[in-house]
């Protein structure tokens, strides 16, 4: 039991599924010796060796490959891309073969593994260091898609990744890595998938978000609770599939709801939300669905990027405009 | 300038367009019941071919992609591999799976358009048919990975045309194969054509063995016509994979006699003349002229052949057809282990079906 | 003047093209002497020649990034993919590079390019020839995303795109490719873009969608004419960036509105739309936001594809569902 | 077996580590001005370097990656471009850059997380820095096809690094480049380090020139810590680029002697022993040894390159820091040709700024 950091909670996590599952193995460009660029497999490779541990060339086409191969033969690949930036090679093997080969071979074949990558703004990177992609996975059939919060998050969600016997991408907001240190009890219990998290309980309106993002919701339920607000804060975190029962059964109760997420508006995860709220939810609404979101642009290099993402002012203001609804 | 690394490509052949041993055989091959056996193989599969096709003309089979004149290819290494490798096939390699217990009703039903096709009774851990042109070359890089890090003495095999050696992931495999010293072996069926792109618009490289030297492991050419050669040099470079020596890259040189598929029409970019010349490379005619002049083959037993695997794929073709489609509910079963309770929803709409 | 198939819609708008703008060149797998596998480029390599017409290796990964030189160099490249299930391996491109040269260079150097591909199912294709993923695309900030859903609209819209000086992804439902002819004028002149079409006006509900399952959709709004149900019918056309505004006027007088796409439902683009309608519409609706889609399911074989796709029945009865609501 | 092929990879250096020529200089270098000015080029890239890290140090610019030890392969390939040609760098080659005619201010805006850094005033055609490893090698590949087109004597030179060496679209590019005869040269900074991964653990390959071999092309080494074998090489293989006669592949063998960018801590997974074993190779020292015994360099000047050279740098500096940054509407202005109208609500939504 002790406080931890969401990269350190990752580490542990995957340190912890390594013990436990003699076929978990780990795979990526600087994930041996130089523990990874955000340190994420710092101490992997000295204990547990490179048969586990492996470095691979820089070849992103290819690792999602291996891991179908590896998953096929009943090892449980986890497989780090370096930034989001750089895992678009791997959507060809990820819905082509990844999120299919159950069950195009009626379940003769399956590929159990772990595709983690870092994304998200917010840390003046380097250009295509900062993007929010999350959209184009949440779409492929046949995976999941899994964004932790918090660090006690990030243990709980990624232990129940490794554990899954199906592919999942596994997208850690790099904003929060070192942001916030949080207890995490380490034990090995994992959190549920497929399901959202309640971070807050309110009664005037809903505000559902992910990953990075909930630090600035949170930041405006704060500020909403001093003129005596009281918003609801949901954390999406399966983002595939997605657990609507909650978010509704919250709506239900608010009428009103508003979405925050980082990428850029249009197709994002935000409008299947919404979508599901209009047609199940519809009866409930008391004001119109609200999104507050990155824009329809290409990131801006850092010099603009705080102006890119959703600022918890911004969320106020449309929140307000939800709550002026009578 | 000095020279600072050096290579070169060999070429294999045992048999010459006329069947004619052009030297010493190897071992394997002195025994005339495995050449008879690996004539059969081949006679099977394009019987089999030619069946499919007919389905398909008749409607009653999706598009299919035929291995006329290249039985020698996948017959070879099929043969050459053992029950415990592992292949990955692309969708050409129709010879090799029937050698290693798909059925040809399995391979029907793929074609035909139904997933139970790709659930094999026979060779388990055999990846299914792969139609994402090289695709499949990083699963086989992660199954010999995988049986490296187990000790297994096993091999998986992984087989491509001359196409496919233009795409970026099958480099990377190979690269990665050869960096972990895995134990596969990467054979390219060059049948001379991708569709309409012939061999030489495909690459200016003077042969596809040569991407193995970008891999930085042996690469080199066999006479994808002879079956002896063929089953010897991948025999060969399976066996060298099996001892830990690394995996290696065989360019099987042979010729597409029939459409791209069946949804193609080759004679829209390919003379008729070129195509009737290559027939003389049959490797089926080469290795019965051959078995003939060795007094091991003989009319009768040709004919008696004949009649037997047009039996066995007319028995094959019956049971294809007397197979129902699954129900629909089915594309829900095997999605995931377990479907999530997401998903519930869908699956009831589903089962409401059209009902308006 | 004469009724053309969309496949022979879409060879004489690039043949327009080619004759209007020598800078304009095609470039994939086939389309040479073969004239591509639907037959799309038949004749081009005739008429203008190998330099223009260029039969490329099989590497789906080259082909964007080629037009991105091509076009920062001052041509107009065509590239065209076999198949939608094969070009994934360009999203990279896309997403990293042709979405981004303009912006990333303050308009120093763009890349126009028009990426054609064929896409969904209907045909009895074989495995991995039937998916509908244009949603990945519609979240590609830079680009714009366009699919025809007959032989006059694929002309038109195709030479738009073909005259449009950013990055186009062109995607052509082969269930549309010759199951009907229809009048093209064939007189260059373009269809615009960035706005959908309303192909039957109608006060009772609003049917939003667009491709292939426009025919499945309008023969739905003839059986609800027979019932005396007025039903509007509205072509995407071009799905990003999207004409919100046409939609919302549409179900500002129908109140009603369902979303067909082919599609997996999850993260489709028929979220995007719910969405917007959700906000921007929501004191217009007297009924809840319906979506009929293809299921969050790998795209069956043939043998079972029918099910899949939504059907004229499976629409009518979610739009009598939503004509229910008083 | 017989041989069908084969092929061997040659290696060119001129100046020893210790500065003397092994041999007769190419043509170019009998002027000692030529020499001075590269030498003049190396030092302004290294004191660029230096400045550039200082001002990250200091929180005054963003992740920046050095060039140390690697100025040779730069300045050597950027001198042996011409001016109409079209450079498409990876983020390493700020020698080249500058000798193009960007700024050295335009560059820090880059660093500095400014998109104005890639509207280079100087030359126009050239692409910006790529960040995603080999990703610029299909451009590449499309504007020599453009040259080509317009048959223009001109040549698109294309630059990566040993680990960009296993990406499959570097490979693609090759390929295609080779098949097209396109008028491409393509060259690896081969530093021996993919951030912790040695070349060694990229591949299997004795050499990465090799990897030419599959592409269909010449491939062949130099030491890329020599000016002249560096100008040299990549001139020739720019000279028969440009005279159709092909791309080929350059691997220029150097050393990164600096972190791998300002993000990396490379004591973490290398010896200090080794980098400090590589100091000797340093290609600055090497020139300045040779034009110094040969009387063409005395301290003196040496002190006023240094001088001047920071000089330069620091004005470039103070105009970087000068800069405000472009207004946030500037993300909506160059994003298409026009905006589309469905994206002026969004642009509204942004200059609402924060205010709640
Ligand atoms: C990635 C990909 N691109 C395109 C296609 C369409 N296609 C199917 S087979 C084929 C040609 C393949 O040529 P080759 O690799 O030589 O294999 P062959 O068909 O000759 O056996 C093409 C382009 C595909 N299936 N996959
Ligand atoms: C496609 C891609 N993958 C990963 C990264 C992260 N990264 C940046 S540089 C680098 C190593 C590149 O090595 P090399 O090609 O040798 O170039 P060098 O940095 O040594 O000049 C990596 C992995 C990236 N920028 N792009
Ligand atoms: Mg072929
Ligand atoms: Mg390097």
């Amino acid at each position: 039991m002790s406080e931890l950091t969401l990269v350190e909670a990752v580490r542990l996590a995957l340190a912890h599924a390594m013990e436990e599952d003699e076929a978990v193995l780990v795979l990526g460009e600087d994930v041996g010796i130089d523990g990874g660029v955000f340190r994420a497999t710092d101490g992997l490779l000295k204990r547990f060796g490179p048969r586990r541990v492996i470095d691979t060339p820089l070849s992103e086409s290819l690792f999602v490959g291996l891991a179908v191969g590896l998953g096929a033969q009943g090892f449980r690949p986890v497989v780090e891309y370096q930034f989001m930036g750089f895992i678009y090679p791997a959507i060809d093997q990820v819905l082509s073969h990844a999120g299919r080969l159950r069950n195009r071979t009626r379940g003769r074949l399956s590929c159990p593994m772990v595709i983690r990558a870092p994304y998200g703004g917010g840390v003046h990177a380097p250009e295509h260091h900062s993007e929010s992609m999350e959209a184009l996975f949440a779409h492929i059939p046949g995976i999941r898609v899994v964004v932790p919060s918090s660090p006690a998050k990030g243990y709980g969600l990624l232990l129940a990744a490794l554990r899954d016997p199906d592919p999942v991408v596994f997208l850690e907001p790099k904003r929060v890595y070192r942001s916030q240190k949080e207890e995490v009890a380490g034990d090995g219990t994992a959190l549920p998938l497929d399901r959202c998290f309640v971070l807050r309980e309110g009664r005037d309106v809903t505000l559902v978000s992910w990953g990075a993002m909930l630090a600035e919701t949170l930041a405006a339920a704060d500020a909403l609770a001093e003129e005596g607000i009281a918003a609801e804060v949901i954390d999406l975190a399966t983002l595939k599939p997605l657990d609507m029962e909650t978010i509704l059964s919250s709506v239900e109760r608010t009428g009103r709801c508003v979405i925050i997420q980082e990428a850029p508006l249009s197709g994002g995860l935000g409008g299947e939300i919404a979508a599901g709220l209009a047609d199940r939810g519809l009866v409930n609404l008391l004001a119109p669905l609200r999104r507050v979101a990155g824009y329809d642009t290409v990131m801006p290099l850092p010099r603009l990027e705080q102006h890119y993402m959703p600022s918890e002012q911004r969320i106020l203001r449309h929140v307000r405009q939800v709550l002026s609804y009578a | 300038m000095s020279d600072v690394a050096s290579f070169s490509i060999g070429h294999t052949r045992f048999l010459d367009a006329e069947g004619k041993a052009l030297g010493a055989l190897p071992d394997f091959a002195r025994h005339p019941q495995v050449l008879i056996d690996l004539y059969r193989a081949m006679v099977l599969t394009r019987t089999f071919d030619a069946k499919a096709v007919a389905l398909q003309r008749t409607g009653r089979l999706g598009t299919f992609a035929s291995s006329l004149g290249q039985e020698a290819v996948s017959v070879g290494l099929g043969t050459a591999m053992r029950r415990e490798d592992v292949l990955l096939p692309s969708f050409r390699e129709q010879g090799a799976q029937i050698l290693r217990g798909v059925t040809m009703t399995e391979l029907l039903l793929y074609w035909g358009g139904d997933e139970r096709g790709s659930d094999f009774a026979g060779p388990r851990e055999d990846f299914p048919i792969c139609v994402p042109v090289g695709t499949q070359a990083p699963h086989a890089a992660g199954v010999a990975l995988a049986l490296q890090l187990r000790g297994e003495a096993r091999v998986a095999v992984c087989v491509f045309g001359d196409g496919a050696t233009s795409r970026g992931d099958v480099y990377e495999a190979m690269n990665f194969a050869a960096l972990m010293r895995l134990p596969a072996v990467f054979v390219v069926n060059n049948n001379q054509w991708a569709i309409s792109v012939p061999r030489a618009r495909q690459t200016a490289a003077e042969t596809l063995a040569q991407k193995a030297i970008a891999a930085g492991m042996p690469g080199q050419q066999v006479d994808g016509n002879d079956v002896i050669a063929v089953r010897h040099v991948v025999g060969e470079a399976i066996a060298r994979a099996r001892e830990g020596a690394g995996p290696s890259l065989v360019e099987a040189l042979t010729y597409r006699l029939s459409d791209h598929t069946t949804a193609d029409d080759a004679s829209r970019y390919r003379d008729d003349a070129e195509v009737s010349q290559r027939w003389k490379e049959d490797p089926i005619a080469r290795l019965r002229r051959y078995l003939s002049e060795a007094g091991h083959w003989s009319k009768a037993e040709e004919e008696a052949l004949i009649a037997e695997s047009g039996k066995q794929v007319e028995a094959a073709a019956e049971a294809y057809l007397a197979t129902p489609p699954m129900p629909p509910e089915a594309m829900f079963e095997h999605l995931y282990a377990k479907l999530p309770a997401a998903l519930e929803r869908q699956r009831a709409e589903l089962a409401e079906g059209d009902t308006p």
